[in-house]
């Protein structure tokens, strides 16, 4: 086990210098260097050729490739342009906002997308079926921008019952351990905060939940459909055991097989839905940093995000392959 | 009063059907076989008297959970394959569903008539089958001693370690050796006829009255077979559980059958005694079964005669012998109306052939 | 080589040969036959065929020209008056005073090719990266199988790259407009596409047909292209399906973010619906057209792509 | 509800505060006609203000930023030497001033008893030795990104480090500080004095302070700033709010009110500046009650607000959008046709229809509201055929030009790039003229239509204090790519007019620079718009001002529902 890890390691580790190299050049070469980000509309030529020569932009390409990797090691990202604070700060900051968001989100994709699934197979080629399918892909076609947005048209705004905007009421103050309001709200007891928090989840996160949802409710489907044909589902009928033990030890704990592996790569892709959901609830986490980032072509900054995402996505892959192992023992043994 | 009479059971699928009235009995500490060809609905009718048979468009499916018909098909290797040919030949989307009429009287009461819930209670504890293919029938995420405990725990109540101590007597009695460290262990992790093993040890956990077997040593190879074949007829003698054996192997039901009954197409055309019938076989069909096995007795160079034509050049029961078509002492009578089954203890469904006792 | 072994030889090509016509025709028929009966792709189809239909005939028969302002004078955007559907213009106006009802049918040929390009060229570059990989991997030896590694980590570290970079970047290179979504949503699909068509190829490589054709000594170049290539193409086309509904949200998704079609001259759904997003409490309606045309659009190629996927996967058509 | 709405009021008002200008058409802001409502007292001590921004403030020392959102937060906490009440210059921390013939000489006069946060008290020694400590900034603190309005105003510093590039001496030449009297002397005039000293950046901070923070460096231009201007406490200012709290992950600066101000006591106890940066999401926030007021808001949602009784007081004008005209592409270079193009856009129709409520059309290069606003410069009113006509005497029909505007940007001078495009060049082509759409994202805007590329291009500028050389001083004052024409007599009228002293005649010499600017004509003036700023309807707004500077401490929530 310990030494497939380690070659899994060593191989992603000289595929992400790869990238980092591919990512420099690749922004080397945009048009449009940062300080004419940095100078208002007025600032004459000559400053703007001065900041150019203080960024040391007119130094050979390999030193300044040589200093960029040199900082990256240190996980130093250099400063974003549009708030001139040091980029790893600002991801560490805004990270807990994202991932509470992601895991509110998969949640739902999960404590929904299962039991429909489930459902659809059981109904399979009934009406049931088809709706909840075609019902789950909907959720992918809609673009998320506009469903957040929607959603906070009509539930916030018209029928009031949620709050439109932020991750806490404006002002309240908590006590954060971790950065996960809801989370921290309920270890130190401040429960108004933590159900404060909860209240300002629900818009975001059903918005951001709409991607996986389709994915599990279709996994889960083919997958239920797929163990229940199995014999060892028979013989648990023949024993005569309640269908809720056939239904929880023998069929779902098959079927979580393959579903479990999709939530681990899911949890990828909900970092480009957070991008246009956050901005439109204002709710701070790394996907409004890169809404900004990319609206004000903040170079640096979308640099440091995609090395942090390319080794994220890339620490999960590798997760959910070595955890495949604890789920499914004909692998664990093998290794 | 046998332990189970099964009166005229009638099993379709959709427009075909696989089970066009067979009745038989099984009597309390004897070995019933149900033998013939693949296709012949010998495990239909295992399936219908468990209720293990999805409940089809004609009454509301109450079952949780799906259980695919199984028939086996072509390749008798596999007992569950795909759905049978005629399933999907019918073209309907029939989701698979049986209707299944007739009776099966088990010490007293109808199992087919039963709610679920109560027939449910019934599966594992009065009647257990044990199913062809272990590879398969285990369940590969959960250890063995679970899979066994969890029938003490629904039928017998024991919990906890009383359960796990009952569980490895249960293994060491099918002849498991080691059986406290193998509870631990996945169903992986053993051998094929190891995995049969525990799954008679499951069957027999509760001490069921009546046993069926669905082929149950067709996936393991000659020496493992006669080992389960032991354990099996050792159980039928100490426990007095009866058991329905079914095979497509005349040589398994020679070794363990008491009386045999033989299907073709849906019904049974001969039943007697086993040595009865293997010393006058008298249904055309048995003799073209008998007469396709090697003989040790008859000398090397005899030509087998098998069969001509195959299962499916078959005529409807209703307009006269099914067997028909494929047999050589076929007349016309054969075709003029259904035949009956004549004759007591060694019972048959040909016109043609000559009264026996 | 004795005539029996060569009589042998013929049997088994002779015996596959017509097991891989069989499966491959019969696979298409197959799958055809079943599609026919599944509700997903029977409303599919007759969505797709709807959108296609307006976006070929649509130029032709919208009533105006959909970029000539000419009810500006009656739009008065910081007033938030936006006349509503009337008998001259069926869906109203935009916020410049343009026929929203003739940008919509107009900006269905956009959309559409949109959605065509990027699966076109995520197809493409997609299909020959995975494609060399898979042949490399099963013919050619040590070497192939370490060219093979290398392509497959690229792939798996460029899926990382979310395709938001590969818009900003082509969109500071080439300057915002519909061209530079058609690159980003394309080029973000190649690693997919690329994974797909090795994985179907390696599988159809190991299947017998191959090994027969192998043994029989048909040379390895003519074995990839007209053996193992159109078998493992059904995955890669129901892949193509779903990338033309994913191509046309993401335009959406792209104009959002200012890396979009900001010219004016043309028309299309998800820069429409990009541009109206702030008018969302306002006149709620200039979003909701463009947004209706794009959702129902790609719900249909989503559906379509499903019912290819689940008619052609051996496993699910077990239960049939 | 709000008891009375804002007039939106283009015509001359009357001569507000107390400058004695002789002008007979002086601009003002418009005049509050909302009274006094009732305060709620109890809300205003429990309930805090929450105030929405589109973006986070960089700094909490005012030196270091430059844009507008740290601006607003520091308004707050710090004061300037001299203030701004609509667009004129009024006194701040002093109480009077006076300037010497040359005008390098400025004497301020401070305030008696006003403290720092931090206990210390204002006297002239302070002032001083926030002027010191600006001007021996080293390293990084002279890189224009951090300090780029201290170096526009006073040229550079006292060593400039070669490695920032600043190469202009220093204006500056010392303070001398006298009980509560300070003087500040520079080597010569620019009539950016005395505008200068209400600029944001220029606030004063007490001495303990810059002590606290004088080792803190900035090694280069693009390190980040230090950590002492991102945390609550080391800073202290003289303004009617403390700073309480800045939480970056939740984007949320909190103030509470200084309770020994000099001035008037802040009227509502916390107020909280939070950041969302989509615009939709702002206006939904007030309407749904999670935010107070908010600024920038779209031109179609202001409208709505005032509908549903929000109140969106107007500011006044300070900023100017235009047309260029880049004479080095021919035909351009002909007046003629520069002419024929001013009368084909029709800008009535821009004003009316997307800048917010209060726009104008401009006739000149700088906003009605600054000294040497000219009444007689030569106006170019729409007449499609009219412009037609002239394209056809110029011998330029089938004229065919490249139009850029920028993409991904909004500026409160331009709301709406691609909208105001999308109508110019749709006028254009009523006048027979083809546009080729040139969309360029907003880092690359500035440099591309500075080096000339850009035939036709849409940009515009807001001023930052009252100083009309902050407008035709950076654009022509000498010839430059940027508008590719060369007119000595415009250059010369400007340079007279930013050296005059003299108020009086300066305000001759400016009038005189528009009117040769408008003659040249290189570029057609298009707007003056306020950007809207929004309030709930239970709240008292600000006195509201061109240059985006309102004081919160004027704010409460009233009685009404």
């Amino acid at each position: 086990m310990l030494r497939y890890t380690v070659k899994r390691l060593l191989q992603l580790s000289v595929a992400l210098l790869g990238l980092s190299l591919l990512l420099f050049a690749w922004f080397k070469a945009l048009p449009g260097g940062p300080e004419n980000r940095l100078l208002p509309e007025n600032a004459t030529d000559r400053q703007r050729e001065a900041l150019r020569a203080a960024l040391g932009l007119d130094e050979p390409v390999w030193t300044q490739y040589g200093e960029f990797l040199g900082r990256i090691v240190r996980l130093d990202f250099g400063s974003s342009l549009s708030s001139g604070r040091p980029i790893a700060t600002e991801l560490a900051e805004r990270l807990p906002a994202t991932v509470e968001l992601s895991l509110a989100a998969m949640l739902i994709a999960v404590g929904l997308g299962i039991p429909l699934g489930y459902l659809a197979a059981k109904r399979r080629g009934t009406w049931i079926d088809f709706g909840t399918v075609s019902g789950s892909l909907l959720g992918t076609c809609i673009p998320i921008f506009f469903l957040a947005a929607m959603l906070k048209v009509v539930f916030a705004q018209e029928l009031g019952w949620l709050p439109t905007t932020f991750r806490l009421t404006a002002g309240a103050d908590f006590t954060e351990v971790t950065g996960l309001r809801v989370f921290d709200g309920i270890i130190t007891g401040e429960f108004d905060i933590a159900w404060d928090a909860v209240k300002h989840l629900i818009l975001p996160a059903i918005a951001l939940s709409s991607i996986p949802l389709a994915v599990i409710v279709r996994i889960t489907r083919a997958s239920v459909l797929d163990v229940v044909g199995e014999d060892y589902v028979r013989t648990a009928d023949a024993k005569g055991l309640k269908p809720s033990t056939v239904r929880g030890r023998h069929v779902m704990r098959n079927a979580m097989l393959p579903i479990a592996t999709i939530i681990g790569l899911l949890l990828g892709s909900l970092f480009a839905g957070a991008v246009l959901t956050e901005s439109v609830f204002a709710f701070g986490g790394i996907g409004s940093f890169v809404y900004q980032a990319t609206t004000e072509r903040d170079y640096p900054a979308l640099m440091g995000f995609i090395l942090v995402i390319a080794v994220f996505y890339v620490v999960i892959n590798l997760l959910v392959d070595l955890s495949y192992g604890l789920l499914d023992p004909r692998v664990r043994v093998r290794k | 009063m046998a332990l189970l009479e099964v009166e005229d059971l009638r099993v379709a699928f959709g427009a075909s059907t696989a089970v066009d009235g067979v009745s038989f009995s099984v009597p309390e500490g004897k070995v019933v076989g149900l033998v013939g060809e693949s296709g012949c609905g010998k495990s239909v009718t295992s399936l219908a008297i468990m209720g293990l048979l999805p409940k089809g468009r004609g009454r509301k499916a109450r079952q949780p959970v799906l259980a695919a018909a199984s028939e086996p098909v072509g390749s008798g290797l596999k007992a569950t394959a795909a759905a049978p040919q005629s399933i999907a030949a019918s073209g309907g989307r029939s989701r698979g569903g049986a209707d299944v009429n007739g009776r099966a009287v088990f010490d007293g009461t109808d199992l087919l008539s039963l709610a679920p819930a109560a027939m449910r209670r019934r599966r594992g504890k009065d009647l257990a089958m044990v199913f062809q293919d272990p590879l398969s029938s285990l369940n590969p995420v959960v250890p063995i001693g679970r899979q066994i405990t969890e029938v003490l725990e629904r039928h017998r109540g024991l919990k906890g370690d009383k359960a796990s101590k009952e569980a490895a007597n249960l293994l060491d009695r099918v002849g498991i050796p080691d059986p406290t460290r193998r509870l631990k262990e996945y169903p992986h992790q053993l051998s094929g006829g190891m995995r049969q093993r525990v799954l008679i040890a499951i069957a027999v956990a509760c001490a069921p009255r009546l046993l069926i077997a669905d082929e149950p040593t067709t996936a393991l190879d000659v020496t493992i077979q006669a080992q389960i074949l032991e354990l099996l007829k050792d159980l039928v003698e100490t426990e007095g559980t009866a058991l329905l054996m079914i095979t497509h192997d005349l040589g398994v039901v020679a070794g363990i059958c008491d009386e045999v009954n033989v299907l073709y197409s849906g019904r049974v055309v001969e039943s007697a005694p086993v040595r009865e019938l293997f010393a006058r076989p008298t249904h055309p069909y048995t003799i073209g079964l008998l007469g396709s096995i090697p003989r040790l007795d008859l000398p090397i160079h005899e030509p087998l005669t098998p069969i001509r034509g195959s299962i499916a050049d078959v005529i409807r029961w209703h307009d006269g012998c099914a067997f028909a078509p494929r047999c050589d002492r076929v007349a016309a009578p054969c075709v003029e109306g259904e035949p009956a089954l004549v004759g007591a203890v060694h019972a048959h469904r040909c016109v043609m052939a000559e009264e026996v006792a | 080589m004795t005539t029996a072994k060569i009589e042998k030889l013929d049997r088994l090509i002779e015996a596959t040969a017509t097991a891989r016509d069989a499966k491959t025709g019969s696979l298409w028929r197959q799958s055809i036959r079943r599609m026919r009966h599944s509700p997903m792709a029977l409303t599919g189809a007759i969505i797709v065929g709807l959108f296609v239909l307006v976006a070929v005939v649509g130029p032709w028969v919208a009533p105006y020209d959909p970029t000539a302002q000419t009810w500006g004078r009656e739009v008065f955007l910081n007033q938030n008056i936006f006349p509503g559907p009337r008998p001259e213009n069926w869906f109203g106006l935009d916020h410049l005073g343009r026929d929203m009802f003739s940008r919509m049918i107009v900006g269905a040929r956009q959309t559409l090719l949109v959605g065509v390009v990027a699966t076109f060229i995520g197809f493409i570059a997609g299909a020959f990266i995975g494609g060399v990989a898979a042949a490399a991997g099963t013919f050619g030896g040590r070497w192939g199988e370490r060219v093979e590694a290398v392509i497959m980590r690229a792939v798996d570290v460029a899926l990382a790259i979310p395709m938001l970079l590969l818009a900003l970047s082509v969109a500071a290179l080439l300057g915002p407009s519909l061209r530079t979504v058609m690159i980003a949503v394309g080029v973000a699909q190649i690693p997919i596409f690329a994974r797909l068509l090795r994985g179907s190829m390696l599988a159809q490589a190991h299947s017998d047909y191959v090994l027969a054709a192998i043994a029989i000594g048909v040379p390895k170049g003519r074995i990839v292209v007209s053996h193992i290539l159109p078998n493992s193409l059904g995955p890669v086309i129901v892949q193509a399906t779903l990338v033309l509904a994913t191509a046309i949200i993401e335009a959406a998704a792209l104009s959002y973010l200012g890396l979009g079609n900001p010219d004016p001259g043309s028309a299309e759904w998800g820069t429409m619906l990009a541009d109206a997003q702030r008018f969302l409490s306002g006149a709620p309606q200039l979003a909701i057209y463009p947004a209706v045309g794009i959702i129902v659009t790609a719900l249909g190629f989503t559906l379509l792509g499903e019912a290819m996927r689940e008619s052609l996967d051996p496993r699910l058509r077990r239960q049939e | 509800m709000a008891l009375g709405l804002f007039t939106a009021c283009g015509s001359d008002g009357d001569a507000g505060g107390d400058a004695d200008t002789a002008e007979d058409f002086d601009f003002s802001c418009p005049e509050r006609t909302d009274g006094e409502p009732a305060a709620d007292t109890a809300a205003n001590e429990s309930q805090p203000f929450v105030f929405g921004t589109p973006g986070d403030p960089t700094s909490l020392d005012p030196i270091l930023a430059s844009d507008g959102e740290t601006f607003r937060v520091n308004r707050q906490v710090f004061d300037t030497l001299l203030d701004a009440d609509c667009t004129d210059t009024v006194p701040g921390l002093a109480e009077s001033y006076e300037q010497n013939e040359e005008g390098t000489e400025w004497t301020f006069h401070l305030r008696e008893g006003v403290t720092f946060h931090d206990g210390e008290v204002l006297d002239g020694a302070a002032v001083c030795k926030n002027f010191e400590r600006w001007a021996n900034f080293k390293g990084g603190y002279q890189s224009p990104n951090f300090t780029y309005y201290y170096s526009s105003v006073f040229g550079g510093f006292a060593e400039n480090d070669p490695a920032m590039g600043i190469e202009t001496e220093s204006i500056y030449k010392g303070c001398t500080a006298d009980g509560l009297d300070a003087t500040i002397s520079l080597s010569k005039y620019t009539s950016s004095f005395p505008g200068a000293f209400t600029l944001e950046s220029l606030s004063i901070i007490s001495p303990a302070s810059i002590d606290a923070v004088a080792d803190a460096a900035i090694p280069t231009a693009d390190s980040p700033l230090p950590e002492y201007t991102q945390t609550v406490g080391t800073l202290a200012g003289t303004g009617p709010y403390k700073l309480e709290n800045w939480d970056h992950s939740s984007q949320e600066v909190v103030l509470t009110r200084n309770d020994d101000y000099f001035g008037e006591p802040a009227k509502v106890k916390t107020v909280i500046f939070k950041t969302i940066s989509d615009e939709t999401a702002r206006r939904q926030a007030l309407e749904a009650g999670d935010i107070h007021g908010y600024d920038l808001a779209a031109p179609a949602d202001a409208q709505a607000l005032i509908e549903a009784g929000y109140q969106v007081p107007v500011r006044g004008v300070f900023n100017l959008l235009y047309l260029a005209y880049t004479q080095s592409h021919s035909p351009l270079d002909d007046h003629a046709v520069r002419e024929a193009l001013s009368y084909a856009i029709d800008r009535e129709r821009i004003v009316n229809s997307v800048l917010p409520a209060g726009g104008m059309v401009a006739t000149q290069f700088i906003p009605p509201s600054l000294e040497g606003y000219s009444e007689d410069v030569a106006t170019y009113d729409y007449d499609a055929e009219k412009a037609k006509q002239m394209l056809a005497d110029a011998g330029a029909e089938d004229l065919t030009i490249t139009f850029c505007y920028p993409t991904d940007v909004t500026r409160p001078y331009m709301p709406a790039p691609k909208d105001i495009f999308d109508m110019i060049s749709s006028d254009l082509q009523n006048a027979g003229v083809t546009v080729e759409a040139k969309p360029i994202t907003w880092v690359d805007y500035i440099p591309t239509t500075r080096s000339g590329e850009c035939p036709l291009y849409l940009l515009g500028w807001t001023g930052d204090f009252a100083d009309p050389y902050n407008f035709l001083g950076t654009w022509f004052a000498t010839e430059s790519t940027e508008w590719g024409f060369n007119n000595p007599e415009v250059f010369d009228s400007i340079a007279a007019a930013n050296t005059e002293p003299d108020e009086a005649k300066r305000v001759e010499l400016w009038k005189a620079a528009n009117e040769a600017v408008m003659e040249e004509l290189p570029g057609l003036p298009i707007s003056s718009s306020p950007p809207s700023i929004a309030f709930a309807p239970n709240v008292y707004p600000p006195d509201v001002s061109p240059l985006t500077r309102e004081d919160f401490s004027q704010v409460y929530f009233t009685t009404a529902s």
